[in-house]
C-alpha cells in the first residue's frame, strides 16, 4: 500500500498547486467574503475545476470518472486546503458521489453520477440534525407507500446545502435508514443559508412533508446505513486531506515568518522556545501526513483498514489543525489577529473543518470502539 | 493601612446600604458593549438610569475611590475599595464609568506627574470629560516596546511629534492619547523614551480603523504629523518615560488579567453551554465524556486561578511577597482562550455561525470573541514575554 | 478563610524544616530502603516527631491535641514532602485520627485519640480493594450479632499496613458502611508487606473471618459512609500538601541545577525553551499552592467547601507531581536517571502519592460530578 | 538495487521455507533479558537451541545479511534484509545475536575502516568472538558531545589514552570498546576528535557499575589509566572522529527509535494491561472513560508512529527526500515515556511495586521499565537536541 506519490500523482498535485495559487489564492476566499457572494464560490472556477477532471478524479470509469484512486485525489484536495478555495469539490463530488456511488442502484448511478463527475450537477449531503456529528441519531422520516416517500424533519450544518441542486437527505423510514435524492426546488424543502465563519457556505434544511417519487430512495428498498457509512468515511478522508493541505500552507507561512520578524535584535526564529515549538508541530505534521496517505491508499487497496484509519485522520487532523492555527496567530503576534493577514483565515476554516464529520471527542471514541474497547 | 475585620464588616454594610438605595434596578444586570458609558466629548449616556447612576458614583466618589477627593476620588484604602467592587458585584452592578484615563493613566499620574498635570486631567477624567487612548505599540515593534521609533523632537517650548502608534483603542472617540515617544536615540534601547499627553484634536493628528479577525474594532492606528505638544504635556523626566511605562504595564497586565471577569460582552460559561448543547444522562452526566472531561479540566482551572487571586490580595494585605502576581497575566489569559476553544467544542456547529438569523446573539458573540481571545495573550505583553519574566524575575535563570 | 500563613504558622513550618532536613533528609530514605528496614521508618524519628506534637495538631483538645489548625498541619506535611519523611504521621495521625474522629463514638474518641496523638499507638486505615481507589465498591462483609462481628475480606495498598498496631478496616455490614477497629494480631488477620516503589510502605490485607467484639465498630451501629468520605478528604488534602512540598522541592533543585550545569559552552538555564518549561511549571506550582491553602482552610473555616477542594487538589497536584519530576529527571539529564541522584525517589513518592486516595480520572469525575455535571 | 515485486515475493517465500526449517520452536517466542545471546569471550548460549539457531543463521550470512560475505555477511540489499526481519517477526523468531558491534561498529567500520580493520573485526564480531562497548559520553558531557575530554597523546606507534567514559554498556563483560577521544585541543571542538578501537584487556583500564533508579543496571563507568593503544586501532583521519561519530550516531538514534518494538523484556501493551486491569460495560467499553480516552490516544500515536515508521522506508527506497526521519527518535521515545506513565496508571496500585511476591512479574517489569523509560528521551541525543536538530536542519531557523 504506498505511502509516496508515484509519478503521475506528483504532477497532478503540481499542476494543481499551480492553478490554485494562480487563479483561488486565499485572496479569492476574501473577495467571495467582501462582496456577499450568494453562491460561494465562482462558478466559472469550477467549470475550470471540472474541465481538468477534478470532479471525477475517483470515480470508476464506467460513470465518466477517471479511476485515478483517492490518493490523487488526495493531492487536489490537499492543495485547495494550502488555497482555501471554496468550490463544490468535496461535497459534492467526494461526499455526494459517493453516497450515490455506495448507496444508488445501478441506473440511479448511471443517472446522476456522470453528471456530478463533469460538475454539471452539484449535491450535497444533509445528514446532521443536531449541532454535533450524530450519524446514528436520525430524528428526520421518511413515510413511504408503494409510489412515493414523505419526509419531513430538519437538517443543519449541510455543507453547500444551499447551492447545491440535488440534496440527499437521510431519513429514517420502514426500511431502515433511507438516503433520498431531492431536487432543490421541491415543494416543502425550505434551505436557509448560514453564513458561517469560514465564510464558507453551510445551510439549514427543513422538510415539510416533502414528496418525491420512491424511485428517488437510493439503493430501492435496501437500508442505506452501511452505504453511509463508507461514504462518510471517504468523506473523512478526504476532509483530513484538506486539513493537512491547510496545516502545512499556515505552518510555512509562519515559519517563514519566524525567518524575518525581528524583535530585542534578533530574529524570532533564533528563540529556542519558538524553534522548539515548531519542531514539535513539524514532528506531527510528520505522523498526520503518514496518517493521510495510509487511509487514502487504503481506500482503493485495503477497505477493511478504512474504518480505523479515517477516525485516526480525522482526529489526529482536527487536533493539529486547532495547534497549528492557534500557534500561526500566536507567532504572528499583533499582525495575526488583523484580518488584513491572511491567517485569520485559516484560522477560521479550521475550526469549521473541525465539526464536519465528527470532531475529536467523536472519532477517539469510535476509534476505542473499533478497537474493541 | 489594615483594618479590623470589624471595622471592615461595618464598611461591608455600608457600602451595601448605599448600594440598595441609589443603584438603580436597570443598572444591576451585565452591560453589553452597547451599555458602556465611556465618557468624554464625544460619549453620550446609553440610557437616564445609567447617567443617574454614574453621576450618583461619581458624586460618591467611587468612579475612583482611592484616589483624593480635591481630584474626584474618595481617599478610600485598597481593601475598602475591594469591598466596595465585591458589593457591586454581588447586586451585578454595572461598572459606572469605564476608560483607560481612569485604569491606566490617572494611577501613573498619581505617582509620576506634578501637580498642574494632575489637577488638570484627573478631575476631568473622573468628571467624565475627557476619554483617553493609550499610544504605545508600533507597527512591527510588537513585544519589543523599547525598540519604538516614534519621534519627538525637543524645541523650545514644545515637541514635535512624528511617527505612527498602533492599538489605540478607539482612538477616533478620545480627546486625549498617552504616549511613549522616543526623545533620544543614545544610551541603551530603553533610555531615550518619554512619556508625553497629546491633545487628540491637534493639527496633524489622524486616526484609521483596523480589522481584526473578530470582525471590525475598536483599534486604530493612529498616524502624528508634525504634532505639536506643550512642554507641560511630559510626564516625569525626559528620556525616563520607561519608567512611568513600566508601572503603567502593571496596570495593564492586571485588566489583561481579569478581563474575563469584566467582559464587555455577555459571555456564556462552558457550564452554562454544557447544560445548553450537551445532552444528561439518566444520572445527570454529560455523556459526551470527553468534554464532560475538558470542562471539569476547564472549571478546575478557574477555580485554581481565582484562588491564586484571592490569595494575591490576601499576600499584598499582609505584606507578604510571592510570585504568585507574576504568573496570573499568563495564566488568565491562556485561560481565556481554552475557554473559547471549549466553547466552539460545545456548541458544535452552532458556534460556528458568523452572522445572519440562523444562530442566536449569544452564539454569534461567542464566536466573535473567540476570534477575539487570540489577541489576549499576545497584547499587554505576550504569553512569551510572561514565562521570559518568571524565568528572570522568579526563577532567576541566567540570561543569555 | 486565610491564604496566607500567620506568625505562628510560619514558624511551625521553619521549625519542622530545620528538624527534617537535620534529622530525616532524602538521605535517610535511602537508608531505610538500602537496610531493608522492616519497620520502614525510624521509630525514634516519630518519638521525637509526636514529642514535638505533630502527632495531635489538629486534634481537639478534649482528646489531647493542640487543636492548631489543618493549615498549621499543612506546614509540617509540607516539610515531610520535601524531606520524603517515612513517619506514621500521614496514615496515622491524619487519616487514622481523622477516621475515628468522625466515625467513632465519644467513648472510642475517648480511648483512642490521646494515644494516638502521642504517638504511642499507630493506625491504619484498610479500605481499597482493588488496584484503584474506589471507596464506593466494598466486597469486605460484616456478619453482626448482638456482640460480635465477624469480618472477612481482601484489602490492599493499605498504607503503612505492616507496621500499624490497630487497623480500621471498613466493611459492608447490615447497618450500612461500617468500620472495625482491629488489633494488629487478632486472629485470621494476615499482613503481607508490599514493597513498594517509592520505598515506603504498604501491605495487603486479608481477613478470615476476623472476629472482634461489636464495640470495635466505630460509631455504634450507625452508617459510616459519611464519615469516612469526610476523613478521606482530610486525607486527601492532608497528602496534596505534602506532595505540594515534594513538588516544590524537586523543582527547587531542578532550577539550582540549571543554574550551575553547563552544555555547549552556556549554562542551560539560559537556553529560552527550559526557561518557559520552568516557568510553566512556577506557574503551576503557584496554583496549586492557592488550592491546597484553601482546602486546608476549608476544612477549618468552611467544611461545606472540602469535597469539591480536596478533589480539585488532589487532581492537580497529581498532575503536577507527574509533571514536576519528569522535568525534574529530563533537565538533570544522565545523572538524573542515576540512583545516586535523589531526583529519583521524588519521581517514585509522587507515583504512590498520585495512586494513593485517587488517582486524577478518579478525582476529575468526582468534581464534575460534585459540580452537577 | 530495486527489486520488481516478484522478485522480492520469492525471496520472501524463500526466506519463510528456510526460517520454517531452520529456527527451533523454542526460538519463536519474544526473549526476556536472560534469552539473549550477546557473545564475546566471556558470553554464553542461554540455550542449545540459542546455540543451533544462532550458527544456523550465521552460516547462512543472516546475522549481518547486508555486509559482503567475506566479511561473515550475506551481500543482500536493504529490502531483502527487511524481508528478513519481517519474516523473522511474524514467527516470533529470536535476534540469535546481539551486540554493538554488530549495530553500530559494523556499520561504521565498512564506511570509515581500513581493510585490515575490517578483516580483523567484521568477522570476528559475526562469529559472536568479540562484544563491543561504546564509549561516546562522559561525566559531565551530557548531550554536548563535542566537550569531550578523555585525551589521547600521540606517541610514535601508538597512543596513550587517560580519562573515563560513562554509560559504556554492559563494558565489564565486553571485549572491546570503540571510543571518541580527544586528540588535539586545537580549533572547533567538534576538531580534534579520533576514533579509536580499544582493547579492553590492555593495562590501565577498569571499569564500575552505575545503579540506576531502575535498579541494577548493564551501565558502567570505565576508566583510562595510561593505556597503550596501537596506532593501527584509529579508525578515519586523525582529529576527524566526528564524522564517523555522527554517521554512528544516526544508527543508535534508529535503534533507540525502534527500541519500543525490540524491548529485552516481555512488555505488556497498554491496551493488553486494560483488559486485564480495567472493567468494561455491558456494551464492551471500558468504563472508566478517562483511561479509554488516554488509550485511544496512545494507540493512536502508536499507530500513527508505525504508519510513518514504513513511509520512511518506502521514501527511502523510492529515493524520496523528506524530514518524516529526523523526528522519529523523538517521537518514539517520547511515545515510549506516554506508554510507561499510562501503564502505571491503568494498573494502579498493582503497578508501583519494587520487589517481591506481592506482585506479578509483569507487574514488576513494566515498574522497571517506566523508569528506564526516563533515560530514553535523555540517551542517545536527548529531546532537546532532536527538536534543535528539527528546527535547524528542516525549518532551517536561524541560529542564535
Amino acid at each position: 500500500m504506498p505511502l509516496v506519490l508515484n509519478e503521475e500523482q506528483r504532477l497532478l498535485r503540481d499542476t494543481s498547486r499551480e492553478f490554485l495559487q494562480r487563479s483561488a489564492p486565499v485572496a479569492a476566499l476574501r473577495a467571495l467574503r467582501d462582496e456577499r457572494n450568494s453562491l460561494g464560490y465562482q462558478a466559472d472556477l469550477w467549470a475550470e475545476m471540472a474541465e481538468m477532471g477534478w470532479a471525477c478524479v475517483t470515480l470508476p470509469e464506467a460513470y465518466g470518472g477517471l479511476d485515478f484512486g483517492f490518493l490523487g485525489l488526495g493531492c487536489v484536495l490537499e492543495e485547495t486546503g494550502r488555497t482555501l478555495t471554496a468550490s463544490p469539490l468535496f461535497a459534492s463530488a467526494v461526499l455526494g458521489s459517493n453516497t450515490i456511488l455506495f448507496a444508488g442502484t445501478e441506473s440511479q448511478k448511471e443517472h446522476y453520477l456522470p453528471r456530478i463527475a463533469t460538475g454539471e450537477l452539484t449535491v450535497a449531503l444533509a445528514l446532521d440534525e443536531s449541532h454535533h456529528h450524530a450519524p446514528a441519531d436520525t430524528g428526520c422520516t421518511a413515510q413511504c407507500n408503494d409510489e412515493h416517500a414523505v419526509i419531513s424533519g430538519r437538517k443543519v450544518f449541510v455543507a453547500d446545502g444551499h447551492s447545491a441542486e440535488l440534496l440527499l437527505v437521510v431519513a429514517e423510514d420502514q426500511y431502515g435508514l433511507g438516503i433520498y435524492a431531492i431536487p432543490e426546488n421541491t415543494p416543502g424543502l425550505l434551505r436557509e443559508r448560514t453564513v458561517m465563519v469560514d465564510s464558507r457556505n453551510a445551510a439549514n434544511l427543513t422538510l415539510n412533508a416533502v414528496t418525491v417519487p420512491l424511485s428517488q430512495r437510493l439503493g430501492g428498498t435496501e437500508d442505506c446505513a452501511a452505504a453511509l457509512e463508507q461514504a462518510l468515511d471517504r468523506g473523512r478522508l478526504a476532509l483530513s486531506a484538506e486539513m493537512l493541505g491547510l496545516v502545512e500552507e499556515v505552518f510555512e507561512r509562519t515559519v517563514a515568518y519566524l525567518k524575518e520578524r525581528e524583535q530585542f535584535g534578533a530574529l524570532i526564529g533564533s528563540f529556542q522556545a519558538l524553534q522548539h515549538r515548531a519542531a514539535q508541530l513539524q514532528a506531527e505534521i510528520e505522523l498526520c501526513r503518514s496518517v493521510v496517505m495510509q487511509g487514502l491508499s487504503a481506500i482503493d487497496d485495503a477497505p477493511e483498514q478504512v474504518p480505523l484509519t479515517a477516525s485516526l485522520a480525522k482526529a489526529r487532523l482536527n487536533d493539529l489543525a486547532e495547534w497549528a492555527t492557534n500557534e500561526a496567530v500566536q507567532m504572528h503576534g499583533g499582525i495575526g489577529v488583523t484580518d488584513e493577514l491572511e491567517i485569520g483565515f485559516f484560522l477560521k476554516r479550521a475550526r469549521v473543518s473541525m465539526q464536519m464529520l465528527g470532531d475529536t471527542a467523536f472519532h477517539r471514541d469510535r476509534y476505542a470502539t473499533l478497537s474493541g474497547y | 493601612m489594615t483594618h479590623s475585620s470589624a471595622t471592615a464588616d461595618a464598611f461591608r454594610q455600608e457600602v451595601r446600604d448605599w448600594l440598595e438605595e441609589n443603584c438603580p434596578q436597570s443598572q444591576r444586570q451585565p452591560a453589553v458593549a452597547a451599555d458602556q458609558f465611556w465618557g468624554g466629548r464625544s460619549g453620550s449616556f446609553p440610557s437616564e438610569d445609567a447617567r443617574l447612576w454614574y453621576e450618583r458614583m461619581r458624586d460618591k466618589g467611587w468612579v475612583a475611590p482611592e484616589w483624593p477627593r480635591e481630584y474626584g476620588g474618595a481617599a478610600l484604602d485598597a481593601q475598602q475599595a475591594r469591598i466596595i467592587k465585591q458589593e457591586m458585584k454581588r447586586i451585578n452592578a454595572r461598572t459606572p464609568l469605564y476608560g483607560l484615563g481612569l485604569w491606566m493613566l490617572g494611577p501613573a499620574l498619581l505617582e509620576y506627574g506634578n501637580t498642574s498635570q494632575k489637577e488638570q486631567h484627573l478631575p476631568a477624567i473622573v468628571k467624565a470629560e475627557t476619554r483617553w487612548a493609550q499610544g504605545y505599540s508600533e507597527p512591527g515593534a510588537g513585544s519589543d516596546l523599547a525598540s519604538l521609533q516614534c519621534r519627538a523632537e525637543e524645541h523650545d517650548d514644545h515637541f514635535l511629534v512624528n511617527g505612527s502608534k498602533i492599538w489605540t483603542t478607539a482612538a477616533d472617540r478620545c480627546d486625549w492619547i498617552f504616549c511613549l515617544v522616543r526623545t533620544s536615540t543614545e544610551g541603551k534601547k530603553q533610555e531615550g523614551i518619554s512619556f508625553l499627553l497629546i491633545d487628540m484634536h491637534s493639527p496633524g493628528v489622524s486616526t484609521t480603523p483596523i480589522e481584526l479577525i473578530s470582525g471590525e474594532s475598536e483599534f486604530c492606528q493612529t498616524f502624528f504629523d508634525n504634532v505639536k505638544v506643550p512642554r507641560e504635556n511630559l510626564v516625569g523626566e525626559l528620556n525616563k518615560g520607561w519608567s512611568v511605562a513600566k508601572a503603567l504595564l502593571v496596570h495593564e497586565r492586571k485588566l489583561m488579567a481579569e478581563i474575563g471577569s469584566d467582559s464587555p460582552r455577555k459571555v456564556v460559561s462552558p457550564r452554562e453551554a454544557a447544560e445548553q448543547y450537551l445532552q444528561k444522562d439518566d444520572t445527570g452526566k454529560l455523556t459526551n465524556t470527553e468534554l464532560r472531561s475538558q470542562l471539569a479540566d476547564y472549571d478546575m482551572q478557574m477555580h485554581a486561578i481565582g484562588l491564586t487571586h484571592m490569595r494575591c490580595f490576601e499576600e499584598r494585605q499582609a505584606g507578604v511577597r510571592s510570585p504568585a502576581p507574576l504568573v496570573m497575566k499568563y495564566l488568565g489569559t491562556e485561560a481565556e482562550k481554552t475557554k473559547s476553544e471549549l466553547l466552539l467544542k460545545i456548541m458544535g456547529s452552532r458556534g460556528l455561525g458568523w452572522e445572519g438569523d440562523s444562530f442566536t446573539d449569544e452564539e454569534l458573540d461567542t464566536l466573535r470573541l473567540w476570534a477575539m481571545s487570540k489577541a489576549m495573550t499576545i497584547a499587554g505583553g505576550s504569553s512569551e514575554i510572561q514565562l521570559n519574566v518568571i524565568a528572570k524575575s522568579v526563577l532567576e535563570l541566567p540570561q543569555e
